[in-house]
């Protein structure tokens, strides 16, 4: 077997005969390895390699609504201390002309906002947290 | 021909452009936002001028700073592009105005052509087929209905001043056009503050097929064939392609679905380049569905099989010079198709995707062409359009050229961003997309079968490992070491 | 169809053929020496076999480590690509014996064509036209003397086995003729192990046009147009295009060379993909010089002009298939232009340039092909031809194929080695290049006239500023800031 | 006068409306700099920022002959000691297929020979040193 970084982040694989090029990029919970235009996500088994993402779980206990695209926020329909229901609009971020409505995956009363009307976030910004009631 | 011209645009098609004006000895003038001081449409430039804000609407839009941009740099000429300012009437007055020449059409023909029901009732008088239904607004939900009956269900609802899909309803059967009715007009209302819809009969499966046309200004307008545009995600086109795989099977509808773009872009006063869209039925019946009065995204396809530059045509028509090419001389050879590259993620519903292009691999070799306006380092900014680069694709036959794109996009990468280029090799892929068996609701249909590429063992092995070694920060690793070149600089 | 294929070559031209083969799903296997593990055309294969040490005598010409190679990945063929062993006879024989197929020709025809005399004499036989002289080895100077005197002054010596101008001598006058045939003879000798010598009148001002040509196993042989290669420097082609500025002036040409070359091929025993080519005088008058047993170098302007993809049908033929193009289905359209973008020098007399590519731009756009065999951060080695990337331009008409691959070459850069992309500039502006007015001593004459861009004062200060800063080390320095997108990832 | 560098080494100039791209690459007595394919030298008055070269003078004194392309040492005509006219061959050097000879720059005697056959050598390494007899 020969493996050879061939470019910045790109491996040529020659395993026997067979060859593959595979071009990796980090990614927010492990990395994303292309192949022939293809891509594959890869954790690899050190925690510390990468950053646990603050995800909100959905259901109950506490959610952490980010924003899975960057952009500016255009709308924050919820303050801090209102109760939202499962799928409620909380926030709507704009980028490259298209609007996203960030909803809460739980009930629960709205603990944090982070956002502001008029800023620009980046992808993977928690911008609301709510907090399941039964919590 | 003018000496210079300022392009009032950004990204690809600001790129092409250029590329064409530098070929013709032509200076070029790019307009930059203050975010795009560094973009690819600067760099190509002979000169730059800035004209404000990030925001389309602080610069890019802003007709009065573009016009004073031309005058101040001498330029004799405005290429609008396609969006922004391209099909906007005033603008293209403006500039007449202003002593420029606006590169397109007059602005009275994208006056006439910009309302749907005035374009509809113009295509009707040229005998240009229109689909059945009103060609005026609908006074009233009772008005609608009497038409449904007379022309017979299904039928849409279309705001007039629409596009994009918004104010858009199709209604199966009588019991919901009342409210069908009222949503659009409220829908209409809100889009594009006019709150005018009018009743068409609706085309099943209908396919989207235009024809590019180009006429001078002494009145002699060619078409240049068609193009298929039919598939498309949310009203937008995603992959084009030229010929028609349907015009292909009925050759004797180009030059009837021909001959009716000419009449009805001559009927508008009609001059440079344009494309008249139809759609058309599963029987060959096509009608006229709007005509856009600039340059198409995807007329690279066209050029592509036909061999005519149609961006040179639009300078030298703009110039005053008769179009030199007869419709005789119009041949078509081969087939291309065209994948517009996105900052996008179709894992998450397609969501925008900007950022840092931290790595760009780029296809070659024969057939394929590249129109883009983008490059490694560059940061794609959040404000604009998510379209990268155009990759188009020439081959002998249309398997060919779905071969070749394939073959291109597997070369292709984008790196610290996310595209759509796996997207399309899926769809590439697909029985019924080889087949050419499309229409508009083709990718509708294709999302529900979608399959998704299976990695085998072996690839998901040299994936994982090359991970490991990216995650190791490893430079090289072999087991049997490989031998360098004898000699260091 | 074959599954798989063995691609016996490296650099541009490897990455060209397993584009083909990926586009037919067919599964390509590279060779490499110990410097190539890095290299574009491994990182193109499905599958890499490493083949020896760096000197092309112990890997890429070794005949034995490439068919075993073959054998052992299980390879049904094998494409030579150009130089290395693509017009070694005893090669293709040994793949045939091997079980393996050559794409190419037979090694009979190989044989045949490969001896200068005996490719003459063949073409005699077919009726094509040669030069007037000797078709055989000459025994003696007294014999040299004799013909000289019968077909007249200027007259050529040319070693029988020769090529790249080795062993050649133009002669004026009868005093010259006795000297000049003890070099030529030595000379030949010593470049080809053989001194066999013959003679040629020698035609003043010719221009070199050669013409494609493709048959398959069945005797259906075509020729694809014609392409003129009479810019070159050291008797190496430097830029080539199709169709012939010449033969545009005279249409009637293209019939008669075509139909001798296939005669020619024909009479060999030729089969698959083979270029004929010829020398003709300013009376239009031609002659045939010598058959290129191969894919040639150029192919890709061929292929711009006529629409066909040749390393396909070679591939087809080679695998049994009937050539389905007919004659009469050959159109030309537009006009296709290529450059050799080399690793040298032209400020010291074109010495080569190997080293790492540290930047890479490349040039996109409408009627571009890049056919590459290098990416940024690659080694050039020292080893092999210095070609790096053929840039071909194709457009409607000559002026705008010179002012595309014009454009083309201003977006190209190759940081860290020295390249001729400048040099190609300066003669694309030559005024008797635009106007066609070519013969093979084009550049001789052109190196005494050569004018060297002048660059104005205020292109010279800028240059100035960017060194200086390029020289701080300062990353941005502005008078008036620009402004950055507003957010930050 | 706005300049940016866009990508590494790589330089926008706008200097009023009028637009300009230069690519700057170091060169061995200053900066290459490239302007839509065409090259000039420029020299930077800081003589810091580069070595000088050990290029011989033609004519008299000592005269160092180096290689002015990197490639592999084919033959080696002449030893220390030797005397050599001024144009006499010294080394042969390959690359790419293609040979070059070095010549003395000077009539003199050959006191450094640094090439031996079948090194490879790198681009302005000195491979002669030829002295004026003169000198």
């Amino acid at each position: 077997m020969s493996i050879v970084k061939v470019e910045p982040s790109v491996w040529s694989h020659l395993d026997g005969h067979r060859h593959r090029e595979l071009r990796v990029e980090s990614d927010a919970d492990g990395y994303v390895v292309t192949l022939r235009g293809r891509q594959t996500k890869v954790k690899i088994e050190d925690p510390r390699a990468w950053s646990a993402t603050g995800a909100g779980k959905a259901g109950s206990g506490v959610a952490k609504v980010l924003t899975p695209m960057p952009g500016k926020v255009v709308r924050v329909l919820v303050a801090v201390g209102a109760q939202v229901e499962s799928g409620q609009g909380l926030v709507v971020v704009e980028a490259m002309k298209m609007q996203n409505e960030l909803k809460s995956p739980i009930a629960g009363t709205v603990k944090q906002v982070q956002a502001v009307e008029g800023a620009t976030v980046n992808a993977n910004q928690v911008l609301v947290v709510v907090e399941s009631d039964a919590s | 021909m003018f000496r210079k011209v300022l392009v009032a645009n950004r990204g690809e098609i600001a790129v092409r452009v250029m590329r064409a004006l530098r070929e013709m000895k032509i200076a070029s003038v790019a307009v930059y936002s203050d975010v795009d001081r560094n973009a690819l449409h600067v760099r190509m430039a002979d000169e730059a001028i800035a004209i404000g804000g990030a925001a389309s609407s602080e610069s890019y839009l802003r007709a009065d700073k573009i016009i004073a941009a031309a005058l101040a740099c001498g330029a004799e000429a405005i290429h609008p592009g396609y969006g922004f300012l391209s099909e906007n009437a005033a603008f293209a007055a403006l500039c007449v105005e202003s002593g420029l020449v606006f590169i397109g059409p007059p602005a009275s023909a994208i006056e006439k052509l910009g309302s749907k029901t005035s374009a509809r009732e113009l295509a009707k008088k040229a005998g240009t087929p229109i689909p059945p239904g009103t060609e005026e607004a609908l006074p009233n939900a009772e008005e609608a209905r009497r038409i449904a009956r007379e022309i017979g269900y299904p039928v849409i609802l279309k705001a007039a001043a629409g596009g994009g899909g918004k104010g858009m309803r199709r209604v199966e059967r009588e019991e919901d056009i009342e409210a069908a009715f009222r949503d659009a007009s409220s829908e209409a209302e809100r889009s594009f503050r006019n709150a005018d819809v009018y009743i068409e009969k609706f085309i099943v499966r209908p396919r989207h097929i235009e024809i590019q046309v180009l006429g001078d200004q002494f009145g002699h307008m060619i078409y240049l064939g068609e193009r298929e545009c039919s598939v498309q995600r949310r009203h937008q086109k995603v992959i084009e392609e030229a010929p028609s795989p349907f015009i292909a099977k009925h050759p004797e509808l180009r030059k009837k679905m021909g001959e009716a773009a000419v009449a009805a872009a001559l009927a508008a006063g009609y001059v440079n380049a344009g494309t008249v869209e139809f759609l058309a039925d599963e029987t060959g019946r096509f009608y006229f569905l709007e005509m856009n009065t600039r340059l198409q995204v995807e007329h690279p396809v066209t050029e592509c099989i036909t061999g005519v530059d149609l961006v040179k045509w639009q300078l030298r028509i703009a110039s005053g010079e008769p179009l030199t090419i007869q419709q005789d001389d119009v041949s078509i050879r081969g087939w291309a198709m065209e994948c517009r590259l996105y900052a996008e993620d179709p894992d998450q519903g397609f969501l925008p995707s900007p950022g840092e292009i931290t790595s760009l691999a780029l296809p070659g070799g024969p057939g394929v062409r590249l129109d883009s306006g983008v490059y490694q380092g560059w940061r794609v900014p959040l404000e604009y359009d998510p379209l990268l680069i155009k990759l188009i694709a020439w081959a002998e036959t249309r398997p060919d050229a779905i071969a070749r794109l394939e073959r291109a996009l597997e070369e292709t990468h984008i790196g610290g961003i996310r595209t759509n280029i796996e997207f399309f090799l899926d769809v590439l892929a697909d029985a019924s997309f080889q087949a050419g068996d499309l229409h508009t609701g083709f990718l509708d249909e294709w999302f529900l079968r979608r399959k998704k590429h299976v990695f085998s063992d072996a690839d998901l092995a040299a994936a994982r490992n090359a991970a490991e070694l990216e995650a190791k920060g490893r430079k090289i690793e072999r087991v049997e070491p490989a031998a360098r070149s004898k000699w260091k600089q």
